[in-house]
């Protein structure tokens, strides 16, 4: 009896501290001003970048961690275990330290940027810093769903379609990535979300302009000095968005 | 025809193996887990390489060390199915039988006859649009046949095609499958680690042991003349014993066994397996006067009513000997445990293999 | 062989993007530099308000978190894949959405901070503020970790044991958190990991105050204005942690 | 002694189970995979609760739902093995054995005592301080046995106890289980899902389908009169049909099986199931003039040589008769496949069955 009536408690607790939190934004807005805020410029335009700079940061790394994380499935070579500890880094890599390492790397003083720099190509503080924000920590999240589910697709499968005359590329196509799809979606759907929520990484390499790289979350860190019914209009839809991912 | 010479070296021991399957053949390779069966299996299916060695198939050179040849498995045209089938969990029956053909960008009206044939053949008509995971174990042995029939393979390899299946379920698909066997005449081997499957589907049997064949032979042969104790407790024997041979001068050996001697011919010296079938031995409530070169006399220690047979228990001092009698038998006798009896056996029931520890 | 070079630059690409602005971090500082940024006050501050701060937030999610990933993985009962939902929210739902929330919530005009503001206390922008966001943000990771290892347990042993004359708090006491132990631990290392970064919902929530609610990250933001060394210090710091981590 | 009058709604069916076991006695509970074997065990351990009913071991009541009593299962003191054994992987040997001991705060030297003698008596003295992952099958059973019976259990609950044993090693442990259990003379169920442990282990035999017992008895009455075309297949009749059932006036039945007619005795009428045992059949190259009453003429289809007995299947038009004759018989007969033969077989050998659908 004691035993349940503890473990109830401090459950209680817990939830409270999780969720009571999510609902006072609810409670601090009305219908009305939460309609107005949605046509305010500041909340427009960071919605648009946001959806943008997320969608292109999710194509990449779709692009670049389905062969890294099907390789790694698949294939044992000395340092694969360094490669898959170095894609989980950004995970727990604090994301004010992802936006310096990036900045010290592709800044204009940074250890390529200022070679880029002399061609007149800037990267930091423009839309493509964004983006580069955004790949850098929400990658690790399509790269360890894609690998567990590429490793869950049973080996005897492909060694079935190969002993019935397909080819590696055919095996890949038509076996691997249909049986492992499931796990590749929902692993780009959570990846795309984070790439939405990117807040640190993002105010120190890309900075905090309106329309270019003013996403949703900074737009939120902005406006809640001066307009608090856009900041908590934006943390609405971006609550919204998080429970549609989980869900 | 499929000669087999290779080695390769694996985890726990070097795998060296040479075989060859004739035309129309059906070779059971019989083995513990772990003993290199499903390695051999895929080597020559091409899904792994042998070290050394070659493979050939109807005088195709699949694989040869020497002449830096290995067909890729894809391209080597073998059957092989596995353990648990493999089917392909998203597609349909239809699109899994098909999947081989399409791979081959075969012409899609050809497709749908050669997928045709293999689904009336196979009595899959009903199941034909139905994804794979919902069938049961002997339909999937069928679909899975069906799809490496479907490219008239030049052999099959069926890697414990019951293994997956209901214990109630086994007799049947067994008598099933080694009737598909015969019909298609497609030289096979076939992997098992139970005798009874490979009494039931075999034209020959190669006992495999820790990567090397350690017996070949026809059923009988392997039932009545087991080469090791090894093949021997594969066989059922139930009475094996280690002991020490002498020779004596008149061409027999007498074989010690703790305090018993027991009479047989063999030409090994030392160190001995000995080995008899229970169904070899005879039981008597006298000693019998026969030609029966071992006689022992013994306390019944067990009688076990088993079905058909009864087993029978003698405890002889330092051993235990076990014997299969009939329900007649042993109401005739009268025998109960503790009764003193008499256990006779020719010298030529015995079975002596070379001892290895 | 093209199907390899493709899969190759790709994979290459993916690393560059990666590893190298990590490595900038270490080519910007020379070690006389970040030796000297150890015994600024700014720096030490930081270092010894993270540590304090993650270690309590650790010790409040594994108290909290232990019985509610166990009930979880183990009790039936209506609505508990809402709870699992909302206890997972925080992995996907933006930091600075989080420090929105959890001000509304509790700080001066919160719905519950403006009566705990009556009787004297005050939550936002004090050291408790700190803990408070990291525990919000960190708890899935120890949560989720803690609910798997919970489900790996093979009930069978659960079973026997009680067959064995083992009550139900021995049976959570000497089987079901023993076997689970390995899963709890580094639950608790990638919460800790995660409460040591957080940045967005710190700066929301707790501010920016040297000594009292600057944590590294944040720290990392201020100097990067003042002092270069002294952020890219910090920022090493929590690298090398990072590395240790998901070893 | 145990006495179990249960109900419980499961899945797929209802459990209903009436049943007893006697002082030191042992039943073996044989069904399918998802017959509710191992549901009826967790609810006498105390770990499933009935909807219904009453349990009692020893005059004591475990359960009853009318007087709403429920011992939890750690007050039972029911020995409970599980399929997989369920030794704690993070203990050693002894640890393991010690476990229900510490749980019951026994003082340490009596602990100590008391699984020092089950270590002894369960040949494990050399295991005792290892983890228990490096254990083979064999090990683990004998430390599952030694952590239950060191509580003294009033009774032994045992699911699949040889499930999870390599296929070789089966026979060796179904007798070294035996022994222990008659050494121990407590009361026990063991419940498995093959004939053969059934009758090596039972001293009685109950076969549970779909939740209720369709028959019980001795190994030998189950044998030789199985109540149900189920059990029938499970003690492995291998000739069943179906067939229409008619009373002859002189007290004889005729059973249509297709265009055969067979004769026997029975009561039943109309759709039945007709079962005849393999080795019950006579083989004849002529028409036998015995007291046999059925007596049919085909062609010998397949013969399968198949160790000391071959079986020998004839196709009698509308259906296949498969029997068992011995290598002896085989030689004398001269029989191959092709050949004309005779089957004979008594009216009392002859199952009959309530049709089922």
């Amino acid at each position: 009896m004691g035993f349940n009536l503890a473990l109830f408690i401090l459950i209680a607790l817990f939830l409270l501290i999780l969720i009571f939190p999510i609902a006072s934004l609810f409670l601090k807005i009305t219908p009305e001003e939460f309609v107005s805020s949605l046509s305010e410029p500041v909340v427009v335009d960071a919605m648009v970048l946001s959806l943008i700079t997320a969608t292109i940061s999710t194509i990449i790394v779709i692009t670049l961690g389905t062969p890294l994380s099907y390789v790694n499935s698949r294939v044992k070579y000395r340092g694969r275990s360094i490669i898959d500890t170095l894609t989980d880094l950004p995970i727990v890599l604090p994301p004010a330290v992802a936006g310096l390492a990036l900045l010290m790397a592709f800044g204009r003083k940074g250890v390529l940027g200022s070679y880029l720099n002399i061609f007149g190509i800037q990267l930091a503080f423009t839309t493509a810093a964004v983006i580069l924000a955004q790949v850098f920590v929400a990658s690790p999240f399509y790269i360890r769903q894609a690998r567990a589910s590429f490793e869950a697709v049973d080996p005897i499968y492909e060694n079935a379609a190969k002993t019935l005359g397909a080819s590696r590329l055919q095996v890949l196509m038509k076996i691997t990535i249909p049986i492992a799809s499931s796990g590749l979606v929902s692993g780009a759907i959570l990846t795309f979300a984070r790439a939405l929520g990117e807040f640190g990484a993002t105010l120190m390499f890309a900075g905090n302009y309106q329309g270019k790289t003013q996403t949703m979350p900074l737009a939120i860190y902005t406006t809640m000095q001066s307009n608090m019914y856009d900041a908590i209009s934006l943390a609405i839809i971006l609550v919204v968005i998080s429970f549609a991912v989980i869900m | 025809m499929l000669s087999i010479d290779i080695k390769k070296e694996l985890r726990d021991f070097t795998q060296e193996i040479s075989l060859s399957v004739s035309e129309g053949e059906t070779l059971v390779l019989i083995g513990e887990n772990g003993a290199g069966k499903s390695t051999l299996l895929n080597m020559i299916s091409g899904l792994l390489i042998p070290d050394s060695g070659t493979i050939s198939l109807n005088q195709r050179v699949l694989f040869s060390a020497d002449e830096g040849i290995n067909i890729p498995a894809d391209e080597r045209n073998i059957g092989h199915l596995f353990q648990s089938y493999a089917l392909f969990p998203h597609y349909s029956v239809y699109d899994n039988i098909a999947f081989g053909l399409r791979c081959r960008k075969t012409k899609k009206a050809e497709i749908e006859e050669r997928v045709n044939v293999q689904i009336e053949a196979m009595h899959l008509s009903d199941l034909r649009d139905i994804n794979v995971g919902s069938l049961s174990g002997g339909q999937r042995q069928r679909v899975a046949l069906a799809r490496a029939l479907v490219l008239d393979p030049d052999l099959l390899l069926l890697d414990e095609p019951l293994a997956a299946v209901d214990v109630l379920m086994q007799t049947e698909m067994r008598r099933e499958l080694r009737h598909r066997m015969k019909e298609t005449n497609i030289p096979s081997i076939i992997v098992t680690h139970t005798f009874a499957d490979a009494l039931e589907l075999s034209d020959r049997i190669a006992i495999i042991q820790e990567g090397r064949i350690v017996q070949e032979g026809s059923p009988e042969e392997i039932f009545n003349d087991p080469a090791t104790d090894f093949v021997a407790k594969f066989t059922g024997m139930e009475n094996l014993f280690r002991g020490k041979s002498m020779q004596r001068a008149d061409g027999e050996a007498e074989i010690r066994v703790g305090s018993l001697v027991i009479h047989t011919v063999t030409p090994l010296e030392g160190d001995v397996y000995v080995a008899i079938r229970g169904e070899e031995l005879i039981f008597s409530k006298e000693a019998l006067d026969s030609t029966a070169r071992n006689v022992f006399s013994g306390i019944v220690s067990e009688i076990k009513w088993n079905g058909v047979l009864s087993r029978i228990s003698v405890n002889l001092g330092d051993i235990q000997l076990s014997g299969l009698i009939t329900r007649q038998s042993l109401t005739r006798l009268k025998i109960e445990r503790g009764d003193p009896i008499h256990v006779s056996f020719k010298a030529s029931a015995v079975h002596i293999f070379p001892y290895t520890s």
